[in-house]
C-alpha cells in the first residue's frame, strides 16, 4: 500500500477499519506496562514520589511538539503535493494535539505546585508550551470560522508552517526574556542524565501515548471524511430539491433550477 | 415575548454554530492576558499586584472586540430591515441582541478568569473579586460597546473606528471594576463602595444602551 | 382596507428622488411600480416599510389595525433576503415567524409550498440564490401580513418559479391582501402600473 | 508504593489524563456514529454518491 494508493479516501477508510483495532490493542498494552512499570519506578532522591507525574507529562509535552510537526507534515501535503487527505490529517490532529497540550500545561503545573509552591510559574519550558496550546486554539478557530473545509485548508496550512517555524523562535525568545528575569532555573531536570530506572519506564510511555494519538488520529479523519461525504450529499440534495417540484401533486411545471453546488 | 427569546435563542446559535465567533473572545482574552507577562516580567508578586488590571483590560478588550459584527451581519443581509419593521420595539429588539452577545461571549470570558488568575499568580479570594466584578461589569461593557455597533452599521465602518468610539466610554466601568477588586486585594477602600457603583453603571447602561443603539439604528437605515 | 400616498417626497443624500407621488392600492389590488433606474421605485417601498422618513407627505392604511402601524402591516421582501446561512432552512423561517409574531399558517406548509419540503434541515447556506428567494417567500406565507412589499421579487427565480411566485400572489390577493411591487419584468398577475420618474 | 506528601498532585495528574483521553475517544466515538447516522439518513432518502456505492461501506 503507498501513499498513492491512500489518496482514495474509500481505500484509506477501508484501511483503517482494518487497523485501527489493532493499533487500539497494542496501545492498551503498552499503556498497561507503561504505567505498570512507572508504579515500579523509584522515587527521585530530590523529587520524591512526584516524578510520577513526569511519566505523564513528558509524553504529553513530547506529543505536543509530535503533533504540530505532523500538521505541517500534512500542511505541505496540502500546499505542495495536494494530497487529498492531507488536510482531512491536518484539521483532525489539532483537537488531539490541543488535547495534549493541554494535559501537558496540566501536569506540568500539578508537578510544578510541589517543586514551586504555586500553580503557575513563568517557567521558560511551560510557558513555550502555553504559547504552543494558544496556537492550537487559534488553528481550530481558523478551522472552525470558515464554512467550506476545501478554503479553510489552504489558511490552516499556512498558518501551520509559519507555526512551525516560529515555534523555535518563540521558543528561543521565551528563554532569553526569562533567563533575562531569572538568572537561575527553578527546576531543572536531567535530559540525558536520568537514570535507566526512570528512563525505560518513560520511553514505554512516550511510545504508548504515540501509539495513542496515531489511533486517535485515524478515527478521527476517519470521522473527518464522512462529515465530509455527509456534506457533499447535503449539496447534492440542496440542489437536487427544485426537482422534486417537478413530481409534486401542485403541477408548478418542471423547474430547472440546479443551484449552487 | 416569544419574538425576544426567539432572537436571543436565534443568535446565540449563530454564535456557536460553525462561523460563529462566540469562543473566539475567549481565546483574544487568553491570548492578550498571556501577552502581559512577556512586557512586564514574570515577577510573580507584580503579577498578582497587577492581575486584576490585566484581565480586566483582557475582558474589555475582548467583550468590546467581538462587538463590531453585532448588527453589521444583520444590517449586510437584510434581517435589520425586518427586525426594525416589526411588531417588536427596536429598543428591546437591540436589548435582547445585546443580551444573547453576552450570553454567548460575555460569560465565557467570566469562565475562563479563574484559570487566567492561576497564571496571574492571584488567590482563590483574588480571582472571585475579580469574576464577581467582570460578572457585574460586563453588561454595561456590552450594552456601551452596543451603541459603538450601531453607530458602525449607520456609518457603514466597523472595527477601528467603533474602538476609538467605545472606549473612552467605558472607563468608569474600568476604574470601578478594577477598584473594587483591587479593594479586596490590597484595600484600603471598601469593596462596597466601587462594587455597588460598578452595579449602577451596569443598570443605567442597561437603559440607555437599547434606547441610544435604537435610534442610531432608526436613522441610520437608507 | 386601502393604502395611499398623499404628496410623497423623498429625499437622499441631498438629492431629491421624486416629489409629489400620490398612490392608492385597496384590498385586492396590485400595484407594479415602474420606472428606470433610480427613479425611486425601492425609495418608494422603503418608505411604506418605514425604514426611510419621507421629506414630505402621508402614508395611510385605511381599514387595517388600527392598533398597529403601517410598516408592522407590511411584509418586505428586499433585495437580501434575510436569512442566516449557519441556521437551516426551517430554523430561518421558524426564527422569523416567531419573531415577527401575529396570525400565521404552519412552517411546513410554507415550505411544501414553494417547493422547498426536502430541504427544511439542510443549512440555508447550501441554497442557490433561486432557492433562497422561495425560501424569502415562505416568509411571506407563513406569517400573515396584508400588505407585501415586494423588490423585483422574481429575481433570480426561474420560469417554474415565477409562475408558482404568481399564483401565490393571486392567492393573496384573492383573500383580501394587496400588493406593491417594484418590477422591471411582467409581474405576472393583473396589476395597475405607477410609473414614477416621469417618462424618459 | 508510597506516593509520600503529594499524592493527590500525583493522582489528580493520572485522572486528568484519563479523563481528557476519555473524552477525546467519547467525543471521536460520537462523532463517529453521528456521521454515519446522517450519511444512512441520506441515503435513505435516495440521496447517494456519483459513484453509486454506498457512502457509508467501508470497504
Amino acid at each position: 500500500m503507498t501513499l498513492i494508493d491512500l489518496a482514495n479516501p474509500t481505500r484509506f477508510l477501508a484501511l483503517t477499519a482494518r487497523v485501527l483495532p489493532w493499533l487500539a490493542a497494542a496501545t492498551v498494552i503498552l499503556l498497561a506496562i507503561g504505567l505498570y512499570q512507572s508504579a515500579l519506578a523509584p522515587d527521585d532522591y530530590q523529587q520524591g514520589a512526584t516524578v510520577k507525574i513526569m511519566f505523564i507529562h513528558v509524553p504529553n509535552a513530547w506529543l505536543s511538539m509530535f503533533v504540530w510537526g505532523v500538521m505541517s507534515i500534512a500542511s505541505l501535503g496540502t500546499l505542495v503535493w495536494r494530497h487529498p487527505l492531507a488536510d482531512v490529517a491536518a484539521k483532525a490532529a489539532a483537537p488531539i494535539g490541543a488535547s495534549f497540550t493541554f494535559l501537558a500545561l496540566l501536569t506540568g503545573s500539578l508537578w510544578g505546585r510541589p517543586m514551586w509552591g504555586t500553580y503557575w510559574e513563568w517557567d521558560a519550558r511551560l510557558t513555550s508550551v502555553l504559547i504552543l496550546f494558544l496556537m492550537y486554539l487559534g488553528l481550530m478557530a481558523l478551522w472552525r470560522a470558515v464554512d467550506d473545509p476545501s478554503r479553510a485548508a489552504r489558511a490552516a496550512a499556512v498558518l501551520t508552517l509559519v507555526g512551525a517555524i516560529n515555534l523555535p523562535i518563540i521558543k528561543f525568545s521565551v528563554d532569553w526574556w526569562n533567563t533575562l528575569h531569572q538568572p537561575a532555573s527553578v527546576m531543572r531536570m536531567g535530559g540525558s542524565a536520568l537514570d535507566k530506572s526512570f528512563l525505560i519506564p518513560l520511553l514505554v510511555m512516550a511510545i504508548a501515548f504515540t501509539l495513542l494519538f496515531v489511533t486517535l488520529h485515524l478515527a478521527a479523519m476517519r470521522n473527518e471524511i464522512l462529515r465530509r461525504r455527509v456534506r457533499s450529499l447535503q449539496m447534492m440534495q440542496a440542489s437536487r430539491i427544485a426537482f422534486s417540484g417537478e413530481s409534486g401533486s401542485r403541477g408548478e411545471g418542471a423547474s430547472n433550477e440546479v443551484g449552487a453546488a | 415575548m416569544t419574538a425576544l427569546s426567539a432572537l436571543i435563542r436565534r443568535d446565540i446559535r449563530i454564535a456557536l454554530r460553525v462561523g460563529g465567533g462566540a469562543l473566539i473572545g475567549v481565546l483574544f482574552f487568553l491570548t492578550v492576558v498571556v501577552l502581559m507577562p512577556f512586557a512586564v516580567g514574570p515577577d510573580l508578586a507584580l503579577l498578582s499586584r497587577l492581575g486584576p488590571a490585566i484581565l480586566w483590560l483582557g475582558a474589555l478588550l475582548a467583550s468590546l472586540l467581538t462587538l463590531d459584527r453585532l448588527f453589521m451581519a444583520d444590517h449586510e443581509d437584510g434581517s435589520l430591515d425586518l427586525i426594525t419593521m416589526s411588531r417588536t420595539p427596536l429598543e428591546l429588539a437591540c436589548a435582547a441582541k445585546a443580551l444573547a452577545h453576552w450570553l454567548a461571549a460575555g460569560l465565557p470570558l467570566i469562565v475562563a478568569t479563574p484559570v487566567l488568575g492561576l497564571l496571574l499568580n492571584l488567590d482563590m479570594v483574588a480571582t472571585g473579586a475579580v469574576a464577581l466584578t467582570l460578572l457585574a461589569g460586563t453588561p454595561a461593557l456590552t450594552f456601551t460597546g452596543m451603541i459603538g455597533a450601531a453607530l458602525a452599521v449607520t456609518l457603514h465602518r466597523g472595527g477601528l473606528l467603533m474602538a476609538v468610539l467605545v472606549l473612552p466610554l467605558s472607563i468608569p466601568v474600568l476604574i470601578f471594576g478594577v477598584a473594587a477588586s483591587q479593594a479586596v486585594i490590597v484595600g484600603p477602600m471598601t469593596f462596597g463602595a466601587p462594587f455597588s457603583i460598578l452595579c449602577a453603571l451596569s443598570l443605567v447602561s442597561l437603559v440607555v444602551g437599547p434606547f441610544a443603539a435604537a435610534a442610531s439604528l432608526r436613522h441610520g437605515l437608507d | 382596507m386601502r393604502l395611499s400616498g398623499h404628496g410623497l417626497r423623498c429625499v437622499r443624500g441631498g438629492r431629491e428622488v421624486f416629489a409629489g407621488l400620490e398612490f392608492a392600492a385597496a384590498s385586492g389590488q396590485a400595484v407594479a411600480v415602474t420606472g428606470r433606474n433610480g427613479s425611486g421605485k425601492t425609495s418608494l417601498l422603503r418608505l411604506i416599510a418605514g425604514l426611510l422618513v419621507p421629506a414630505a407627505g402621508t402614508i395611510a392604511l385605511d381599514g387595517g389595525d388600527a392598533e398597529l402601524t403601517v410598516p408592522e402591516q407590511c411584509h418586505y421582501l428586499g433585495h437580501r433576503d434575510a436569512l442566516k446561512p449557519a441556521l437551516s432552512v426551517a430554523e430561518n423561517l421558524v426564527f422569523w415567524a416567531d419573531f415577527l409574531g401575529g396570525e400565521r399558517s404552519d412552517a411546513a406548509e410554507s415550505l411544501a409550498k414553494v417547493g422547498l419540503d426536502h430541504a427544511t434541515h439542510l443549512p440555508a447556506g447550501f441554497l442557490s440564490a433561486g432557492q433562497r428567494r422561495r425560501l424569502s417567500l415562505a416568509r411571506l406565507l407563513t406569517v400573515r401580513r396584508p400588505v407585501w412589499l415586494l423588490d423585483e421579487p422574481t429575481n433570480a427565480l426561474d420560469v417554474a418559479g415565477q409562475d408558482m411566485f404568481g399564483s401565490l400572489m393571486r392567492e393573496h390577493l384573492a383573500a383580501g391582501g394587496l400588493i406593491v411591487a417594484a418590477t422591471h419584468a411582467p409581474l405576472g398577475i393583473e396589476s395597475r402600473e405607477l410609473r414614477i420618474g416621469g417618462v424618459a | 508504593m508510597s506516593l509520600g506528601p503529594y499524592a493527590s498532585f500525583i493522582v489528580t495528574s493520572y485522572a486528568a489524563a484519563a479523563a481528557v483521553v476519555a473524552i477525546l475517544i467519547g467525543w471521536i466515538v460520537l462523532d463517529y456514529r453521528s456521521q454515519t447516522q446522517r450519511l444512512r439518513e441520506l441515503e435513505e432518502r435516495g440521496i447517494t454518491r456519483r459513484s453509486g456505492r454506498s457512502a457509508t461501506e467501508l470497504r
